[in-house]
């Protein structure tokens, strides 16, 4: 029983441990140097996220608030490794920092509200996890205390975000009031499709939306992004997004199953939207965060495509494409963040002649963004490839083409990169930087996810038999 | 002493909802704006408990809800409540039109 | 047979000294370029002529009647099942004669170049071009299939080209070298199209098949083309009529002759052979090869072929007689010549002694190949000493070249008509042809071999005569020996070759021809000629001021006929004004600014639209909110509205 | 015979360059692997000829099928007929000759054959595959290079040639995308499953009125990678300002990509539609036709005249697929290779007057055949083949494409087909005029007369090419021999759907 606990919680054990083991360090009288406590941290998220792949149990605890199987397995080790390399890619923001231990402690809390988030099987235990997924988040954006980006940042999200959870309770409390209960398996049952329930599911819907930043419930993303540090920027755009994506096809797939056929077509709305704003908005960025966070939001829209085919490909295919963005977008943040780390450009003019100074990085720069853009031969192109086909699925032709057609614009703004970084004149390039070992890691892992992940097909297959539709 | 139906509670929830959202569209001082949020999630709970009461006494899941909604908008207005004081380090007002300047 | 090994060396030699000159001569053969491809040449002619004598003496009758030999054939390139080119060698009389002329004259030419481009710094390139041409020229003569004539067709088309342009540092040069590949090029355009009717109808492209496919009576190929018409046409008119229409560009029919006279500009060898003697007349063989489709299925055809002749001789004749510069006189005249093979072509019939048309034509064709080439080598030699091609810089040269002189009168008397000389024969079968069959171009023909003769003559004086000899020419004598050689050998055929027996060699059907014309029917064109000739002595032979004032009293006939009735200035303002302007132009600017521009219109509007709507990003928090709440309130209302 | 092998040669290339250490080194290697590819490339032929000579019927050779992303029916498969086989040998030859005129490439060389090679990797693997998705694939890996190649090492307006190139043949696989999404979704095999397999498409009946949905996406997004009107207007500014390999490439080969797609995909999976709109497809390209040819007369810039004559002659392959009868298509895919080489040695002879003139104006060009004959001579060779002279590979493709589209009796077909012929004659204006003003007459500048001929590269570059197109030109039999079978199959599709 005791063993139980253990094992079906352990990478929520983990992550607890870890976060008292810094704690400690920090309430411990000894002074540590930034370089080793950023190595041994590191080393003990790549443990974490060794460790996640052994002893995994699958079952369901506190009487099914709680249950997780094999996906959310999966799911768990694709946020672990985005934290590992998060954690790398910020080493270079990190080294002069003087609070790393509270952001590890941080964000290491919102892994966990996001880990229970996932694998919760009750409104209540997914309230939890949103709001401590949520609210060190804020805190985090605000971590640069000095700048005054950062600061507005925080101050939106968390009143933003308060505003969206205080509707999506709204919703649930709705819910609760028509069906009485408030687990998951339960309410799939007890759903059929009422007025209120429709009205609930909108309820729901929007503050999903709001995490996912799909729009028009998109507009904190943006400023949160630019003034947000640039790793809690990553981790926001990488692995929140990923995780409230995990949980939202569950909900979608489960709780509102029976409102399959109206939800369709409002996710069939809002994609559509999500994509064009995204990319329109996109086009005209030049802060190089604020770019990403609206070409992060096209994505969404896109993956919104890929779920509204409802079906084992469709959730695979979402799955691994969210696996792939993860190495796509980690790979462009880490160069944007060492170059902002180290020079505090952030401007894609800025970027311009990047090439000459910095071959390394313009290459992984570049290829990050060709996968973003769904390019072969990296991965990313199988993962936009199947995402739209699982939507394709259901003959709703208008969208396919539409995103077809996106993916042009959406083309349009990856190559403006590019092109500023291999192509345009600059005379004040920014300087040759020398790039420290875990952020080349982290790099390197990166591109070996982009270049691989497509080609290892069995990837592909492993989540799918693991999909349980 | 005849029983209050459940309408009127959810009318005054409702209302109390809706006071709260008017207030955050309206109030230019960040910490009105999050006392309106604090509005809305109280009506919120009030939902809760009512429904718990009325229609599904058996259980208490409402109730609990409520409890944990009022933890976590304490938690989330302290996070918050220090994000204002320090954005008003470097603002020096906590004016809401004053925190505008990432747009477009 | 006996034959195939060296018919298939008599185009291949040429073919070789093409592809050594042109890719070694540059560097190794710089000086002896000349000897080895005359040296090849005249293998390719004592080949070309023992084919002749093995055809006309020892092989070529089947009971009195020469056959049409296909000595091989392989298939080159196969469309669809039956029709395909095939790449063949095909012996009837046509093709011996005109292997011989073609190898003859190009030796001839050959030779003179020897003296005429010594010195040339591309001296190895012109005899390679020579060499090229030679090769698709009896590639041409010897084709079996009419895709394969088009194929040398092309090929001879480009050999001109490159001739003209031989200078090409000249503009003028460039431009007329352009012009004719250009003009030639269109009229083969008709040929092209005329291929594909007839290939069409008759599932075929081998000479042979479609002849007798298209010839027999009740065939059913013949009936289907007759069936399928167009704009009132039948298919088989209209096939053949583009078929000429390609003849008509290559031997310079009017209206598409205006390339001829620039081709001048080319070397003057080259025009000797090119212009003169050979490919100029690629459209009439290429009419006598279909003359049984002409003649048996299709006379309306036929009766274009002869008005289009007739006039282009008469035309000609008329505006030679006004040109200054030598070579565009001979060009004319050649021009002339042709018009009278082509009607001659247009008058005869298929079978027997009705034939006559088919084998005086012939016959011209052979005779006028010696004497014109002669003409223009004899102007080669000329201009080589006078430097100039104008009339006004010449006169009173016969002292100072006795040879050329001589030759050249020869020449001149020959294609006047002058008995014996060897042009006076062929031109009385065609008119007693044309007598036969229509009066008015018998009429024309008589008038045109009066003005020939005038011309002609005209010419001759005011080189020869005309002015007292001045000596300053003389600083270098007529030239070398290479250059009179070919003068008094071609003189000597201008001569005889009037009595060589083409009527029993080369008639339509392959039976030979036993008329003899009487004499006097003889007198009236003869005696025509020799009024020309008169003339022209009376006018020419001294200097006088008589043709400026009859010039003067034409006025404006002699004006337009000197300017060549202005039809290169019709086809410029075609080229120019309608093809440049009114299509090119407007075709670039819709690309640069609709096509391109709607492009380019795409990417500004999503600009646009992005920067339309960039303030919805307003930066303030409870827009956001606000916004949000909007999303969901408008979500309800989609749902309400939209759903079902 | 692996065919696989055709994507690891140019896969070690690459790598091999990223390890070398200067340009003496990069190119080396660049050229040893392009030797191989063509080495291989005559091997398959050979090989091919072979199994056929041997009675081996089968429509495809040396299939290789790998179960690759299960779940949705997605496989490695590839094998090759005698069309894709053209394919493969003009690609291998334009590598070699494109690696060979950028021989003394300085700036930033091992990227530039690095892309280069990468590029001819995705031809290789597009011709060669039997499957949509791969085809798609490597469709796109070819997009990339070709937009860092010309940004990065072109000339004049680059960055807007290269982005407007990248956007319109994006463009063109978006559109793709859609058609292969409507094939493989109302596919069905035995099993019911959905597939991208090529053969097993052909074998299934595509209903026709989703046939007729999908086929123009299919058609059009293929076409914009062979300049259909009106999408071909990528065509002249990335041509003109790619560098000379890039646009050797481009014209030479990813042209091509699109006209076998069209014909692969497009008219061979759905053949109802294809006769459907055969009018709309010989409609375009005889705009194409005429109108690229009027274009072309009209400009200046010699890389601008090649790249519109460019649209006018792959106007004849969609012309050829559109007539749709065996004699048009085989012209079509004779064009495709006939087209290749030429324009690819055409824009080789422009780049080495150019890389020497700095010029490429007509009007400021004259009199070249005097100082540097080779040059000229090739530029020549290249004008005539491309206005179709017979002994060049243009003249052959282009009359069999004509032979073709005559034998449809329909007036409205016949008048297309005339025109097509007629637009010759354009092409000999337009040619004549820009050899006749660089090449003959005098010389305009007199700094042009120390300018040096070939160096040995640039010669073994254009004996090359020209071998190609002499092959072809005089011994077309060869080829056809080669394509027949190919086109032979689709044809009898195409007769199945007209009686169906």
């Amino acid at each position: 029983m005791l063993n139980e606990y253990l094992q079906v919680l352990k990478s929520e054990w983990l992550l607890i441990a870890i976060i008292f083991i810094l704690l400690f360090i920090k309430v411990g009288s000894k002074e540590w140097k930034n370089e080793t406590l950023l190595y041994s941290i590191n080393f003990l998220l790549l443990l974490n996220l060794i460790a996640g792949y052994f002893y995994n149990l699958p079952g369901s605890l506190f009487n099914g608030m709680y249950f997780s199987n094999d996906l959310i397995f999966l799911q768990k080790n694709i946020l672990n490794l985005g934290m590992y390399l998060v954690s790398l890619i910020a080493y270079p923001w990190l080294k002069e920092h003087k609070h790393l231990l509270e952001f590890y402690i941080l964000i290491l809390s919102t892994l966990l509200g996001m880990f229970f988030m996932i694998s919760s099987g009750n409104m209540l235990i997914f309230y939890l996890g949103l709001e401590l997924s949520t609210i060190p988040l804020a805190a985090l954006a605000n971590f640069d205390l000095e700048k005054r980006k950062s600061s507005e940042a925080a101050f939106k999200m968390i009143i933003s975000s308060a505003f969206s959870s205080a509707l999506m309770l709204l919703g649930i409390s709705f819910l609760y009031g028509v069906t009485g209960t408030l687990f998951f398996s339960e309410l799939a049952t007890l759903i059929h499709g009422g007025p209120m329930e429709i009205f609930v599911f909108i309820l729901i819907l929007g503050g999903f939306s709001f995490k996912m930043s799909v729009v028009p419930f998109h507009l904190w993303t943006a400023d949160v992004y630019e003034g947000a540090p640039v790793a809690v920027t990553a981790y926001l755009s990488v692995i929140s997004k990923s995780a409230i994506l995990f949980i939202f096809m569950t909900v979608m797939f489960t709780v509102f199953r029976n409102l399959e056929p109206q939800w369709y077509f409002m996710i069939f709305l809002l994609s559509v939207l999500t994509i064009l704003i995204g990319n329109l908005f996109a086009i005209r960025q030049n802060n190089m965060k604020r770019f990403l966070a609206f070409s992060s939001i096209a994505q969404v829209g896109f993956v919104l495509l890929g779920l509204s085919g409802v079906s084992k490909i469709g959730m695979t295919s979402v799955i691994y494409f969210l696996l792939i963005y993860l190495f796509s977008n980690l790979a462009a943040f880490g160069v944007v963040a060492l170059v902002s780390a180290t020079t505090g450009k952030e401007n894609i003019d800025d970027f311009k002649g990047f090439y000459k100074t910095n071959p390394f990085l313009s290459w992984v720069l570049a290829i990050a963004l060709f996968s973003l853009a769904g390019v072969p031969p990296t991965a990313g192109f199988f993962g936009k490839f199947f995402l739209i086909m699982s939507g394709a699925e259901r003959g709703n032709y208008v969208w396919i083409i539409f995103a077809a057609l996106n993916m042009i614009i959406s083309f349009y703004y990856y190559l403006r990169v590019v092109k500023a970084i291999f192509m345009d004149q600059n005379e004040t390039p920014i300087k040759t930087i020398m790039v420290p070992a875990l952020p080349k890691l982290a790099m390197a892992i990166c591109l070996l996810g982009i270049i691989c992940t497509g080609f290892l097909s069995w990837i592909y297959d492993a989540i799918f038999n693991l999909c349980n539709f | 002493m005849s029983e209050i139906p459940l309408t009127h509670i959810l009318f005054l929830s409702t209302g109390l909802f809706f006071i709260g959202v008017y207030g955050l569209f309206t109030r230019r001082n960040m910490i009105t704006m999050l006392m309106s949020v604090e509005l809305m999630l109280n009506s919120v709970n009030i939902n809760f408990v009512a429904f718990n009461k009325y229609l599904y006494p058996e259980k208490l899941d409402g109730i609990f809800f409520t409890i944990f909604v009022i933890t976590i908008a304490a938690a989330e207005a302290a996070v918050a409540i220090a994000i204002i004081i320090n954005l008003y380090r470097s603002h020096h007002s906590i004016d809401v039109e004053d925190a505008s300047e990432m747009k477009y | 047979m006996s034959h195939p090994i060296y018919i298939v060396l008599i185009p291949l030699i040429p073919l070789v000294c093409f592809l050594v000159l042109g890719i070694f001569g540059r560097k190794y053969f710089t000086n002896s370029a000349g000897i080895f491809g005359t040296l090849g040449l005249l293998t390719s002619t004592l080949f070309s002529l023992s084919t002749a004598y093995e055809y006309f003496f020892v092989s070529g009758k089947l009971n009195g009647v020469f056959q049409k030999i296909e000595v091989l054939k392989f298939t080159w390139l196969e469309f669809s099942p039956g029709v395909s080119i095939d790449l063949g060698i095909l012996i009837d009389p046509i093709t011996v004669m005109m292997l011989v002329v073609v190898s003859f004259v190009s030796l001839m030419v050959h030779l003179f170049s020897l003296g005429y481009m010594k010195g040339e710094t591309r001296f190895a390139t012109y005899y390679a071009f020579l060499g090229l041409f030679t090769f698709s020229m009896l590639g041409l003569v010897l084709s079996s299939n009419i895709f394969q004539i088009y194929l040398f067709w092309e090929l001879v088309g480009v050999s001109s080209f490159l001739l003209i342009g031989f200078y090409f540092e000249k503009p003028s040069a460039v431009a007329a070298s352009k012009k004719a590949f250009i003009v030639t090029r269109f009229a083969d355009l008709g040929f092209l199209i005329g291929i594909l009717v007839l290939s069409f109808y008759s599932h075929t492209l081998d000479f042979g098949v479609l002849i007798e496919r298209l010839t027999t009576a009740g065939s059913p190929y013949l009936n289907t083309i007759n069936a399928a018409s167009f704009l009132g046409v039948s298919a088989l008119t209209w096939g053949l009529l583009l078929v000429f229409m390609g003849g008509a560009g290559k031997s310079a029919m009017f209206p598409l002759h205006i390339w001829l006279p620039d081709a001048m500009e080319g070397p003057t060898p080259v025009s000797a052979l090119i212009h003169a003697a050979t490919m100029v007349v690629a459209g009439v063989f290429l009419v006598a090869r279909l003359f049984p489709v002409f003649a048996l299925s299709d006379p309306a055809a036929l009766q274009v072929v002869m008005y289009t002749g007739a006039f282009s001789a008469f035309f000609a004749a008329v505006i030679a007689c006004t040109q200054t510069d030598i070579k565009r006189v001979l060009a004319y005249s050649t021009m002339s010549q042709i018009g009278y093979m082509m009607f001659a072509l247009g008058v005869s019939k298929y079978n027997g002694e009705e034939g006559l048309g088919y084998m005086g034509s012939m016959f011209h064709l052979f005779t006028h190949a010696f004497f014109k080439s002669l003409l223009f080598l004899g102007a080669g030699a000329v201009i080589h000493m006078v430097h100039s091609n104008e009339m006004k810089d010449m006169g009173g040269l016969r002292k100072l070249m006795p040879i050329t002189h001589i030759s050249f009168l020869i020449a001149c008397l020959a294609i006047a008509g002058i008995p014996p000389f060897s042009g006076f024969f062929s031109k009385e079968e065609i008119l007693m042809a044309s007598f036969e069959s229509n009066k008015l171009i018998y009429a024309v023909a008589l008038l045109t071999s009066g003005l020939t003769a005038f011309y002609m003559f005209r010419l001759y004086y005011s080189i020869f005569w005309s002015k007292p000899t001045d000596s300053h020419h003389g600083h270098h004598g007529e030239g070398t020996l290479t250059m009179k050689i070919p003068l008094v050998l071609l003189a000597v055929l201008a001569i005889v070759a009037g009595f060589v027996p083409i009527s029993s060699w080369i008639t339509a059907d392959g039976n030979a021809i036993h008329s003899s014309i009487p004499i006097t029917f003889s007198i009236l064109p003869v005696s025509l000629a020799v009024i020309g000739i008169l003339l022209a002595t009376r006018l020419f032979k001294t200097e006088n001021e008589l043709p400026q004032r009859i010039a003067i009293q034409m006025g404006g006939l002699y004006k337009a006929a000197s300017r060549k009735f202005y039809i290169d200035e019709v086809y410029l303002f075609i080229t120019k004004k309608v093809l440049f302007n009114l299509i090119g132009k407007p075709a670039a600017w819709f690309d640069k600014n609709i096509v391109d521009g709607f492009m380019n219109l795409l990417a500004k509007l999503t600009a646009g639209l992005s920067e339309l709507i960039k303030g919805y990003q307003s930066g303030k928090v409870q827009d956001y909110a606000l916004y949000f709440f909007g999303g969901i309130t408008g979500l309800i209302i989609a749902f309400i509205y939209l759903w079902k | 015979m692996n065919l696989t092998l055709f994507l690891l040669f140019p896969l070690f290339t690459a790598l091999a360059i990223l390890f070398a250490q200067n340009l003496k080194q990069i190119r080396s290697i660049a050229l040893a692997g392009s030797l191989l590819q063509l080495g291989l490339a005559v091997k398959l032929l050979l090989a091919y000829n072979a199994e056929r000579s041997a009675g081996n019927k089968s429509q495809m050779l040396f299939e290789y099928i790998q179960d690759w992303f299960a779940p949705i029916h997605l496989q490695y498969h590839i094998g090759v007929d005698g069309i894709s086989i053209a394919m493969i040998l003009l690609t291998s030859f334009i590598v070699v000759a494109g690696i060979l005129v950028s021989w003394t490439m300085e700036t930033l060389s091992k990227e530039f054959f690095f892309l280069l090679i990468l590029l001819s990797l995705g031809a290789y693997g597009f011709f060669i595959s039997l499957d949509i998705f791969t085809m798609f694939f490597f469709l796109e890996v070819a997009v990339i290079p070709k937009f860092l190649l010309i940004g990065i090492w072109g000339s004049g307006k680059k960055e807007y040639s290269a982005m407007k190139l990248a956007l319109m043949l994006m463009g063109g696989s978006a559109l793709i995308m859609v058609g292969i999404f409507g094939i493989y979704f109302s596919s069905h095999t035995a099993t019911g499953a959905h597939t991208f397999d090529l053969l097993l498409l052909s074998k299934m009946n595509i209903p026709i009125e989703i046939q007729k949905m999908f086929f123009p996406f299919a058609f059009i997004g293929f076409g914009i990678f062979t300049a259909i009107f009106p999408f071909h207007t990528w065509v002249p500014d990335g041509h003109a300002s790619a560098p000379t390999a890039a646009s050797m490439f481009l014209a030479g080969i990813s042209m091509k990509l699109g006209g076998y797609g069209c014909l692969r995909v497009a008219t061979f999976l759905m053949p109802d539609a294809a006769h459907a709109y055969s009018w709309l497809i010989i409609l375009l390209a005889t705009i194409a036709i005429i109108y690229g040819a009027f274009a072309t007369m009209m400009q200046t810039d010699l890389k601008y005249i090649n790249a519109y004559s460019s649209v006018s002659h792959c106007g004849f392959v969609l012309l050829g697929i559109g007539m749709l009868t065996q004699t048009s298509i085989t012209g079509a895919v004779m064009q495709m290779v006939s087209h290749g080489l030429m324009t690819a040695l055409f824009f080789a002879a422009i780049g080495m007057i150019y890389s020497r003139t700095h010029t490429r104006m007509v009007a400021q060009l004259g009199g070249l055949l005097k100082i540097m004959p080779f040059i000229s001579t090739v530029f020549v060779i290249a004008g005539l083949s491309s206005l179709g002279l017979p002994g060049f590979s243009g003249f052959v493709s282009e009359m069999t494409v004509f032979m073709g589209s005559w034998q449809n009796t329909d007036n409205m077909y016949r008048l297309a087909t005339i025109l097509a012929c007629a637009s010759i004659v354009v092409t000999a204006v337009y040619i004549l005029r820009a050899a006749g003003k660089t090449i003959m007459g005098p010389i305009t500048n007199s700094h042009y007369e120390q300018l040096t001929d070939a160096s040995w590269n640039e010669k073994f570059a254009a004996i090359v090419l020209i071998s190609g197109i002499l092959i072809v030109g005089m011994a077309p039999f060869l080829l056809i021999n080669l394509i027949q079978p190919g086109t032979e199959i689709i044809i009898n599709k195409l007769g199945v759907a007209i009686n169906h």
